[in-house]
């Protein structure tokens, strides 16, 4: 209770503070614009919505804040972002967390006798201007493009050294081999748009890759069951989640990506050589020859159906990247990678040239290399990091950082402390990215802005001022006052807009979006091709290293972020957890099992980490996923950094990082256990999550859960068993009355019904609702050892399923969340009615009321109800992200999902004030909001026209246990629909 | 109170139960008013002849029974009606459940009324203790009968208990119109 | 209600009066040693306690799908342990059986007791004990009141219902011996107390037949009462969804279970106590024996009541069924399993030879066996259907910490300190009853 | 000196079983049965006559084998009051050949009334268990094994009777000659009868219980081969439980006139019986409350189905037959028995019990009807003829009961002459 009534005082004192501050800073000299209808002042209880761009991947999506008293409290998707079109990611989703982070640097710190000691922001730039007047400094920042980007390379330009964009995942590789074969330096842009055959090697595009949103956006339009039009073909070493969700995925090491493509080439070709001009038949074979064929571990029979599948289909795309598969002939792989899609037509219709693609701009990884290393041995250089830390996503980073530290010529301007501020000589305090005025332009004519959406937290500044302060120390001229001038100098120069107000309406709206020029279809110049290495074959003893980005850690920041450890991985349902995943084979033949300790070896480093057996993983690998060791990370995240175990070793020609180096050698080394939050992966024959396979859908024959479990209808349509349970709408059209299956009437609902449904045909598992759960709920943040003993808080999870179907070791994915049934049997064993069902057909839960019996968890047959096992403390300045509309819960009581009922209420009471019925859609849970692939719809099941009502009455619907347990869930589950083709084999 | 002040008391010592019986009968037989029967075990026989019939408490007991169950189930029902909210879709007033209630009640009403019932009739706490004729014997192995006759009988009732087979005669001294 | 007893035509009244008052006399070393001991394991408990209260429901073992463990676990253990009290004293009352009259008192005092212990574990157990009131139905400016549908209710108004009216039984009886250890005291404040406990009984036969009318009645009603009370308890389980909880039999196998653990730990008290206080020409081997045979009927229950939950869940197909009766018996909780099975369906099976239910020490081992199997049965029950129920994707498993133990521990003594206290105080055997069993004293006809 | 006059007594009891008019009755009866089985096989109501010949078959198997039940009962508990009615409820062995019979109809006619039979989707274990060969030799052996102890029983509990000169000298007929055979040294046999029957008290017992639990899967539970309930045994067999101790009270009253039993009976000890009948007819209450309640509270279908069909689905007529069972087998015993004048009535505790039995009797009826009967509508009517049906087979059931029971009581001594708890209740039996 003290704890509960602390948390309140808190809140009110955050109120009060906000308003305070609220006057003189959230709308300062310069004015912040919310969004269209939003107040302008901070008016307390109401939210305001600022427009931005989220930074926390160089995908450069469009944000929405939610701010309560000039407070961020809760990021949402841009709807009007051509790229995530109002979703987000997971990562997306924690992005606001960063700038709560503890880890903030507060003040401007200058290095004393070896030791960081804070210091006065003059101080610090008299420092910073002393180191950079008597070198040449290069500017190393995360990928920028726009008036900012600009603004550092002037800054750069006056500092004598190059502007870095550095970016761990940078796809320099296909930059690389687009000059050799377009003369282009960039990156194309790859859609699923249109495609119908895609063909990805190695690339996890639904969740890391290039723009991850825009991708499992476009794949969900294409792949949804009712008009199916894209077939995915997976081949690569590891089943990521675009691996799991492929409808044909096969297992491939890492080296085999080139010949497999020469094996499609020589098809392709063998196809469609009398339209070859003679320049590229001859390129063609320069490279084919160098091909060793064929590759191993595919069949040719499997080869030929891949071949057949590119060659008859109308839009192809072959797509190929990620850390997992750039090895030492990446380029090589690239150039052919791109040759396929140009011989299969692809250009054009899902392969861009001239969209200029931010990624183009980042900078290869020997450079910034080369620059970090420079700045520590040479004298006459220096170093500026600025929001990176190369140390920490490079080879060979330690040594690199005791050099620079040795050396004292690095300057870090950050809002994060991390590897590099650590050994950096001047450290200033940097505005996080929410706190400044920014524009991020994605790709050639599609500009985010970026605005400041709070007060600093701590005393810091905008990390394009300090750079245009030190430059005037240096006695460089400033060409523009400050970083917003250069931001809207470069938003007129792209989006010459004339309008009386359009700047103020370009901040609301977050972006301005020219379209861009269409490119025409580049002519390709074949004549360099020869210059290419041959394709590299691993050898030698060990096990393959493959460096692993995923969905919540990305390229290893995400390890920074409470919520992304808290979420558990859907594939691996660890949470706190970054385990080294071992291929099967490996574990049997290393006697190993979850859990246990094995020292990793390589020429590099020693390092130790917890197995997690990969089902689905190419024989013979060991992927380590990015994220460990970060400086956020609890001792007991046993959680290896792969950079340590690979050299600094580049591509010459791109200048790429080559990831896949080879073989490391493997010991177990000692038992322990994962921290997974799963139970048994296997269904054991309980109908829990289904699917069907699309001859059954096409035929139209749809299973149906009955009291014998799951049937078939006859030849006549008919099932079995009369009593069979009912679907929300037949449901409601019996209220008041007692069904065939019931002993007493149906609840009536007089006005609302709500209700969910989700599409596990849509659900990729990429856990943003998760996230976005914790985010919108105040859900704790328990920590490891307490998800050891299974008192995670998560109020929805994502559960992984191996049930009958599933083949070459893909899983099923289903998202829980609570069903809020209609027939709840949590309700009535609640003494005290803490528990109830609302006339809206919602499983309330009041948290003032509950006892803490547990009763209704023991008796919730979907386990989604969640004990507040101790008070979890809330650190400053964390505490300022809680939502004020969601009760902080105290210890002792019961909580869970209930739609979010106070966006529910929110919106009923804003229909009410206005006079008008609510509006379907209007209402929208977190996790519905934010689901990139749009497989949660949300809505009033009593209207029958609301999009969700209609998607509950599709035939593949059913409610989980349902007809077991006579619960009437208001949550709908659509079947998966799986590709035939996967039949018959793994 | 007038009879009381010319009558006088005598207590016969017995130790065994059927010349206590014997005596009352006796006693019984002569129109000696029998005061009291202090035993430490129940004897059906001398209650037989001292107050025939049934306890009457089991009346309590039953009215405290209905009442109970009248009363479970209409809290039950009546709060159930006042806070009405739905769980599980079952009836706000969902008799079914509510006989449970119903039972409970009904069980601990019939006993606390068969309590007062017993305590009522018993006339229990007794406030008199002692009264003079009780003796602490009475609560171990001897039975006491309490017998008060006109003083000119004094004799004939010691005779009487002798003969009975009183083991010890007393003849209490009491205050006039100390008992009633 | 004179059912002759065989074996007490020997004594006397003045014997048996005696002999039992004798119990209450100056405490032995020994006894206080017990005491103090008792003390220490309460204290234990409040310490674990205190622990829990401030630190929070995290401290122990429990997990999200095991929501119920130790706690609940003791809490219907020791519920069952009081029954034995008003079944021997009601039931066996109502029907006339005589080895009743000389242990009943004792069974009685363990039933007050151990049901006040297991009161406790409610309060104990919930997530936030300060607002435990909700649960009861009192009148509030905002008209809350609690949910009648929920066996939890159920379960408070059974319990206090039946403490009450033990309590009444309990006391009820013990007047006229109040009255007799009143008579024998000595002047003073322990006699004062007496005095007022007693109600001023005298034993006339006014009083007597009044008296005897409310007793059978009290018995007439308890009788029901005991049945309900531990149904309601089973019914926690079995109004639930949980595969291996809800089931039909439960409620007259919990019944059952309830009087076989009763009757252990009666018979565990009673043996060291008769001893000790040299009561064992009152409390014979008679008594025990037969209090063995009811335990074996019971056992045999229990036995039949394992037999075909397990027979059903294979007949019925239902998958859900079949996983968990599987699983206790092969899980992580198998030994736990085993372990009830042996100590409470085969373990008495030995009271089938005369040899070993007369033989005081195999009796005193046997109870003792039936008491931890009893614990087993209640633990295997709880956790293990908890632990593997409807979504395999969200099983987990459930340990005792040391938090658990200490409370336990504490419960354990707390009900020996109220039960050796009252063995000193008050008669622990019925002096009038055992006085009414035997043939009344009669002089035989003269003449 | 007391003895001979009691065992006088006890003998002369014999030539009071008859009657008359007992002849005409039974006669009357067994009609009323033919005419019930015509009915119900001819009546034109698709399975009426299985489910008439099931439900009396049931009572009966029951009945029969309970009788021993409750005198192994009374043997084991020293309870004294119970010895009068004993050798009444021993008797209870004189319907077990009919029983048989009966079951044996029902498994020879099995192919055309299991319902399981036409069910394709057997689950679980009942692939294995409702195999039509595996079930007729289960549920014969079960009911042949129990009547097969409970008369080894029966046997030596008479036999102890027949060491007493006086009763071989008394019942020289065959049943009286084999149970007196070879009795040389009375006393040694005597005790040994004793022995056995102390060992064979608690078999009977147990036995019955398993024994009667399975009959109940089997004969009634698999008849919803989806439908499964853990306490139904033990639900089933408490009831039949409950119909034979209505049976003893019935019989006992009947014969109270004609026999005098108030010679061994006082009316105390009549109201134990009475009062026994109200206890079980609580407990009977409560076995039907627990399971009752479970299934109406969790609510899942897999179970609730069951209580549909049968209580509230108004497609079908059952469930105007709901409260009539429950008033019969619980609120009128219960109200009537809680009153002392009507537990010393002996006509109103005979109407009490014929009440009960044709209680249990519906209630049967209910548990088995919806899975035998094909109704065209839901309207009651179409219960009238399936029935009356069962209740004139019931009856029928009783004009061959009765002249088999007199059979068997005029061929042993009606109270039990050699146990010595029965004598001392005699000598100091308190009089009313």
């Amino acid at each position: 209770m003290r704890v509960d009534r602390r948390d309140f005082l808190k809140s009110l004192g955050i109120v009060g503070g906000a308003l305070v501050v609220g006057c003189n800073t959230s709308a300062p000299e310069e004015k912040l614009h919310a969004y269209l209808s939003a107040p302008k002042a901070v008016v307390p209880g109401v939210a305001a919505t600022y427009a931005t761009v989220c930074r926390a991947c160089p995908a450069g999506c469009g944000l929405w804040v939610k701010t309560r008293e000039g407070k961020p409290i809760k990021l949402e998707g841009n709807p009007d972002h051509p790229l995530n079109q109002g979703k987000l990611c997971a990562r997306g989703q924690a992005f606001v967390q960063s700038l709560y982070s503890p880890r903030r640097v507060q003040t401007p710190m200058v290095r004393v006798a070896g030791e960081l000691r804070p210091a006065s922001w003059n101080q610090a730039l008299e420092r910073a201007a002393e180191i950079l007047g008597e070198t040449r400094c290069a500017v190393v920042s995360g990928l920028e493009q726009g008036g900012y980007a600009r603004l550092l390379q002037d800054a750069a330009a006056h500092l004598g050294g190059p502007h870095l964009c550095f970016e761990p995942l940078a796809p320099r590789p296909l930059a690389a081999a687009c000059r050799l074969l377009f003369d282009r330096d960039e990156v194309p842009v790859f859609s699923l748009a249109q495609a119908d055959q895609v063909l990805s090697l190695g690339a996890d595009f639904l969740d890391t890759w290039l723009s991850p949103l825009q991708h499992a956006r476009e794949w969900a339009e294409g792949h949804q069951a009712e008009q199916r039009a894209l077939f995915v073909t997976y081949l690569g070493p590891r089943r990521h989640l675009t691996a799991n969700m492929a409808d044909d995925f096969h297992p491939l090491a890492a080296d085999q990506c080139g010949p497999v493509l020469a094996a499609l080439l020589r098809a392709v070709v063998a196809r469609q050589k009398p339209t070859l001009t003679a320049a590229l038949q001859e390129a063609l074979t320069q490279i084919l020859d160098k091909a060793p064929a064929p590759p191993r571990g595919l069949s040719d029979a499997r080869l030929e159906q891949i071949t057949d599948r590119l060659l008859s289909a109308r839009a192809p795309l072959v797509m190929w990247g990620g850390p997992e598969v750039y090895g030492r002939d990446a380029t090589t792989v690239a150039t052919m990678v791109l040759l396929l899609n140009h011989l299969l037509g692809a250009f054009d219709k899902t392969v861009f040239l001239g969209r200029g693609h931010a990624w183009s701009k980042a900078a290869a990884h020997a450079t910034v290399y080369s620059a970090l290393h420079q700045a520590a041995h040479e004298p006459q250089q220096a170093v500026l990091l600025l929001g990176t830390d190369p140390l920490f996503s490079l080879p060979g980073g330690a040594a690199l950082g005791a050099a620079l530290q040795k050396a004292g010529r690095c300057i870090a301007l950050a809002w994060e402390h991390n590897h590099s501020t650590a050994v950096a000589e001047v450290v200033l305090p940097a505005h996080h990215p929410l706190e400044s005025w920014g524009d991020y332009e994605v790709e050639r004519g599609l500009v985010g802005l970026l605005q400041p959406v709070r007060v600093p937290l701590y005393d810091s500044r905008h990390p394009g001022d300090i750079l245009l302060d030190l430059t005037t120390r240096l006695g460089h001229p400033r060409r523009l006052p400050s970083s917003k001038d250069y931001v809207i100098e470069a938003w007129q120069h792209r989006c010459n807009d004339l309008a009386p107000n359009a700047w103020e309406d370009a901040l609301s709206a977050g972006l301005c979006h020219v379209p861009a020029p269409t490119s025409t279809i580049v002519p390709l110049k074949p004549n360099r091709l020869h210059l290419l290495p041959p394709l590299y074959a691993a050898s030698g003893q060990g096990v393959d290293l493959l460096v692993a980005a995923t969905t919540l850690l990305y390229d290893g920041r995400g390890a920074g972020a409470e919520w992304l450890m808290e979420t558990p991985d859907s594939l691996t349902q660890c949470a706190w957890e970054i385990p080294a995943e071992l291929s099967q084979d490996l574990a049997l033949t290393l006697n190993v099992s979850d859990g246990d300790v094995v020292t990793l070896t390589s020429p590099h480093a020693e390092v130790q980490g917890r197995v997690l057996v990969a089902r689905g993983a190419c024989p013979n690998t060991l992927a380590l996923r990015l994220g460990g060791e970060h400086p956020a990370l609890p001792e007991e995240v046993l959680a290896p950094n792969p950079m340590r175990l690979i050299g600094p070793v580049f591509d010459p020609l791109s200048g790429a990082l080559v990831w896949v180096q080879g073989r490391i050698g493997m010991a177990r080394s000692a038992k322990s256990t994962l921290a997974s939050v799963m139970g048994s992966p296997h269904s054991e024959g309980r109908n829990l999550c289904l699917s069907m396979s699309a001859s059954d859908f096409a035929k139209g024959r749809f299973p149906r859960m009955d009291m014998h479990g799951e049937v078939l209808p006859d030849a006549a349509g008919n099932y079995p068993d009369k009593r069979y349970a009912q679907m929300p709408v037949e449901e409601i059209a019996l209220e008041g009355q007692r069904p065939a299956n019931n002993m007493t009437p149906l609840t009536e609902h007089p006005e609302q019904r709500w209700g969910m449904v989700v599409d596990l045909d849509r659900c990729i598992g990429c856990a943003a609702c998760v996230t976005a759960c914790y985010a919108e709920n105040n859900i704790p943040v328990v920590g490891r050892a307490e998800v050891l003993r299974g008192r995670e808080l998560s109020w929805m999870r994502i559960e992984q399923h191996i049930t009958a179907d599933v083949r070459q070791g893909q899983v099923r994915f289903l998202p829980i969340m609570c069903q809020q049934c209609g027939q709840a049997p949590c309700e009535t064993v609640c003494p005290v009615f803490a528990a109830y069902h609302t006339p809206d057909g919602l499983n309330a839960q009041v948290y003032n009321r509950c006892v803490g019996t547990r009763y209704c968890s023991n008796n919730c047959p979907y386990k989604v109800r969640r004990f507040n096992w101790f008070d979890y403390p809330r650190p400053e300045p964390g505490n300022q992200q809680l939502n004020p509309d969601v009760t902080v819960r105290p210890r002792g009581v019961m909580e869970k999902c209930t739609f979010c009922v106070h966006r529910i209420r929110e919106a009923r009471n804003r229909a009410a004030f206005e006079g008008r019925p609510l509006r379907d859609g209007e209402i929208q849970p977190a996790c519905v909001q934010t689901c990139p692939t749009g497989a949660l719809r949300f809505g009033n099941f009593k209207d029958l026209d609301a999009e969700a009502t209609q998607w509950s009455q599709n035939p593949r619907g059913y409610r989980v246990l349902d007809y077991l347990l006579n619960t009437r869930p208001g949550v709908v589950y659509l079947r998966k629909v799986y590709a035939d083709s996967q039949e018959g084999q793994g | 109170m007038s009879s009381a002040s010319r009558s006088s008391d005598l207590l016969g010592h017995f130790a065994h139960v059927d010349t206590l019986v014997e005596a009352i009968t006796a006693a019984q037989a002569n129109a000696y008013e029998v005061c009291d029967v202090y035993s430490p075990v129940p004897v059906e026989a001398a209650q037989a002849l001292i107050s025939p019939g049934r306890s009457p408490v089991r009346f309590v007991t039953f009215a405290g029974g209905l009442c109970g169950l009248v009363g479970g189930m209409g809290l039950a029902i009546i709060t159930s009606l006042i806070w009405n909210l739905v769980v599980a879709g079952k009836p706000i007033t969902a008799v079914v459940p509510f006989m449970v209630v119903g039972f409970e009640a009904t069980i601990l009403i019939g006993a606390i009324s068969t309590l007062l019932g017993m305590l009522i009739f018993a006339q229990l706490p007794y406030r008199r203790f002692p009264t003079p004729a009780y003796r602490a014997s009475f609560s171990r192995d001897r039975f006491g009968l309490w017998l008060r006759c006109a003083p000119e009988q004094v004799e004939a009732v010691q005779r009487l208990l002798e003969e009975a087979g009183a083991e010890k005669v007393e003849v209490l001294s009491i205050a006039q119109g100390g008992r009633s | 209600m004179s059912t002759h007893h065989p074996q007490l035509g020997a004594l006397s009244y003045g014997q048996v009066d005696h002999d039992i008052l004798a119990t209450l006399g100056r405490p032995s070393r020994a006894y206080l040693a017990i005491l103090v001991f008792c003390f220490g394991l309460v204290c234990i408990g409040a310490v674990s306690y205190y622990h829990l209260l401030t630190k929070g429901m995290g401290v122990t073992g429990l997990n999200n799908p095991v929501g119920w463990g130790s706690f609940i676990t003791n809490f219907v253990f020791w519920v069952g342990i009081g029954h034995a009290g008003t079944l021997i004293s009601a039931i066996l009352f109502l029907l006339r059986v005589p080895w009743r009259t000389a242990i009943f008192r004792a069974a009685e005092a363990a039933t007050v007791f151990a049901v006040c212990t297991a009161g406790l574990y409610p309060l104990i157990h919930v997530g936030r004990v300060w607002v435990a009131y909700y649960m009861i139905p009192f009148p509030t400016g905002r008209e809350l009141w609690p949910n009648f549908r929920s066996p939890l209710v159920w379960d408070l108004i059974a319990i206090s219902t039946y403490l009450t009216v033990s309590a009444v039984f309990f006391y009820v009886g013990l007047i006229p011996d109040i009255a007799a250890a009143r008579d024998r005291a000595k002047p003073g404040p322990r006699q004062f107390i007496l005095k007022l406990l007693s109600l001023g009984w005298l034993g006339s036969i006014r009083q007597w037949k009044h008296y005897m009318g409310a007793y059978v009645l009290f018995a007439a009603l308890a009788t029901p009462l005991v049945i309900s009370v531990h149904s309601v308890v089973s019914w926690d389980f079995a109004m639930s969804v949980i595969p291996g909880w809800h089931t039909t039999i439960f409620a007259p196998y919990f019944v059952a279970g309830a009087i076989l653990s009763g009757l252990a730990m009666v018979m565990t008290i009673l043996i060291p106590l008769r001893r000790v206080f040299k009561v064992e020409h009152i409390i014979r081997p008679y008594h025990l024996e037969s209090m063995a045979k009811l335990l074996l009927v019971t056992s045999l229950i229990v036995g039949y009541a394992y037999f075909i939950e397990i027979f059903i869940a294979w007949y019925s197909g239902n998958p859900f069924e079949i996983a968990i009766f599987k699983y206790r018996a092969t899980g992580e909780y198998a030994a736990i399993f085993w372990l009830m099975v042996i100590c409470n369906a085969v373990v008495p099976l030995l009271f089938f030879k005369k040899s070993i239910r007369t033989n005081i020490l195999a009796l005193f081992i046997i109870s003792i066996v039936v008491n931890f199997g009893m614990w087993f049965e209640r633990y295997n029950i709880i956790v293990s259907s908890l632990a593997h129920d409807f979504f395999p994707t969200a099983w987990g498993i459930y340990e005792m910490t040391p938090v658990e133990w200490g409370i336990m521990l504490g419960a354990f003594g707390l009900f020996f300190l109220l039960f050796l206290t009252f063995v000193r105080i008050l008669p622990s055997i019925s002096i009038a009853e055992v006085k009414e069993s035997m043939p009344h004293p009669l002089r035989g006809r003269k003449r | 000196m007391k003895h001979a006059q009691l065992f006088a007594d006890v003998l002369a009891m014999r030539d009071k079983v008859h009657s008359p008019r007992d002849k005409s009755v039974s006669l009357a009866l067994g009609l009323c049965g033919a005419i019930g089985l015509l009915l119900a096989f001819a009546g034109g109501s698709p399975g009426a006559g299985w489910l008439a010949l099931l439900v009396a078959t049931t009572m009966t198997i029951g009945v029969a084998a309970v009788g021993v039940v409750f005198a192994a009962i009374f043997h084991i508990t020293a309870a004294r009051w119970g010895r009068p009615f004993q050798r009444f409820a021993e008797a209870g062995v004189a319907l077990m050949p009919l029983g048989l019979i009966c079951l044996l109809a029902l498994v020879l006619g099995g192919h055309a009334w299991l319902p399981w039979l036409q069910v394709d989707h057997l689950t679980g274990g009942k692939h294995a268990w409702l195999v039509r060969g595996f079930w007729d030799v289960r549920v014969l052996l079960t009911l042949v094994c129990t009547y097969a102890l409970s008369l080894t029983f029966v046997y030596y509990a008479w036999r102890r009777d027949f060491c007493l000169g006086e009763v071989r000298a008394a019942f020289t007929g065959r049943l009286g000659a084999w149970l007196g055979r070879g009795i040389t040294d009375a006393e040694r046999e005597m005790a040994r009868c004793t022995r056995r029957l102390d060992v064979l008290a608690p078999a009977v017992i147990i036995v019955y219980a398993l024994a009667f639990s399975f009959l109940a899967f089997d004969l009634i539970m698999a008849l919803e081969p989806d439908w499964y309930s853990t306490l139904f045994g033990a639900w089933y067999f408490i009831s039949h439980l409950f119909v034979g101790l209505a049976a003893i009270v019935l019989i006992t009253t009947v014969l109270w006139r004609r026999l005098s039993l108030e010679r061994f009976v006082s009316m105390p000890r009549q109201r134990d019986l009475a009062t026994l009948l109200f206890a079980f007819c609580l407990v009977h209450m409560d076995f039907f409350w627990s399971q009752f309640l479970t299934i109406w509270y969790a609510h899942l279908p897999e179970f609730t189905f069951y209580l549909i069909d049968r209580t509230l689905d108004p497609a079908l007529p059952y469930h105007h037959l709901t409260w009539p069972a429950l008033a019969a087998f619980f609120f009128i015993p219960f109200g009537t028995l809680l009153f002392r004048r009507v537990k010393s009535s002996r006509l109103l505790l005979s109407a009490v019990a014929i009440i009960a039995i044709s209680g249990v009797l519906l209630a049967r009826f209910i548990e088995a009807a919806p899975a035998l009967l094909t109704l065209d509508s839901p309207s009651v009517t179409g219960l009238f003829l399936p029935l009356a049906a069962t209740a004139l087979v019931a009856l029928g059931v009783i004009g061959v009961a009765i002249p088999l029971y007199q059979r068997l009581l005029t061929s042993i001594p009606l109270m039990p002459l050699s146990d010595e708890v029965f004598l001392a209740t005699q000598t100091h039996e308190e009089h009313p």
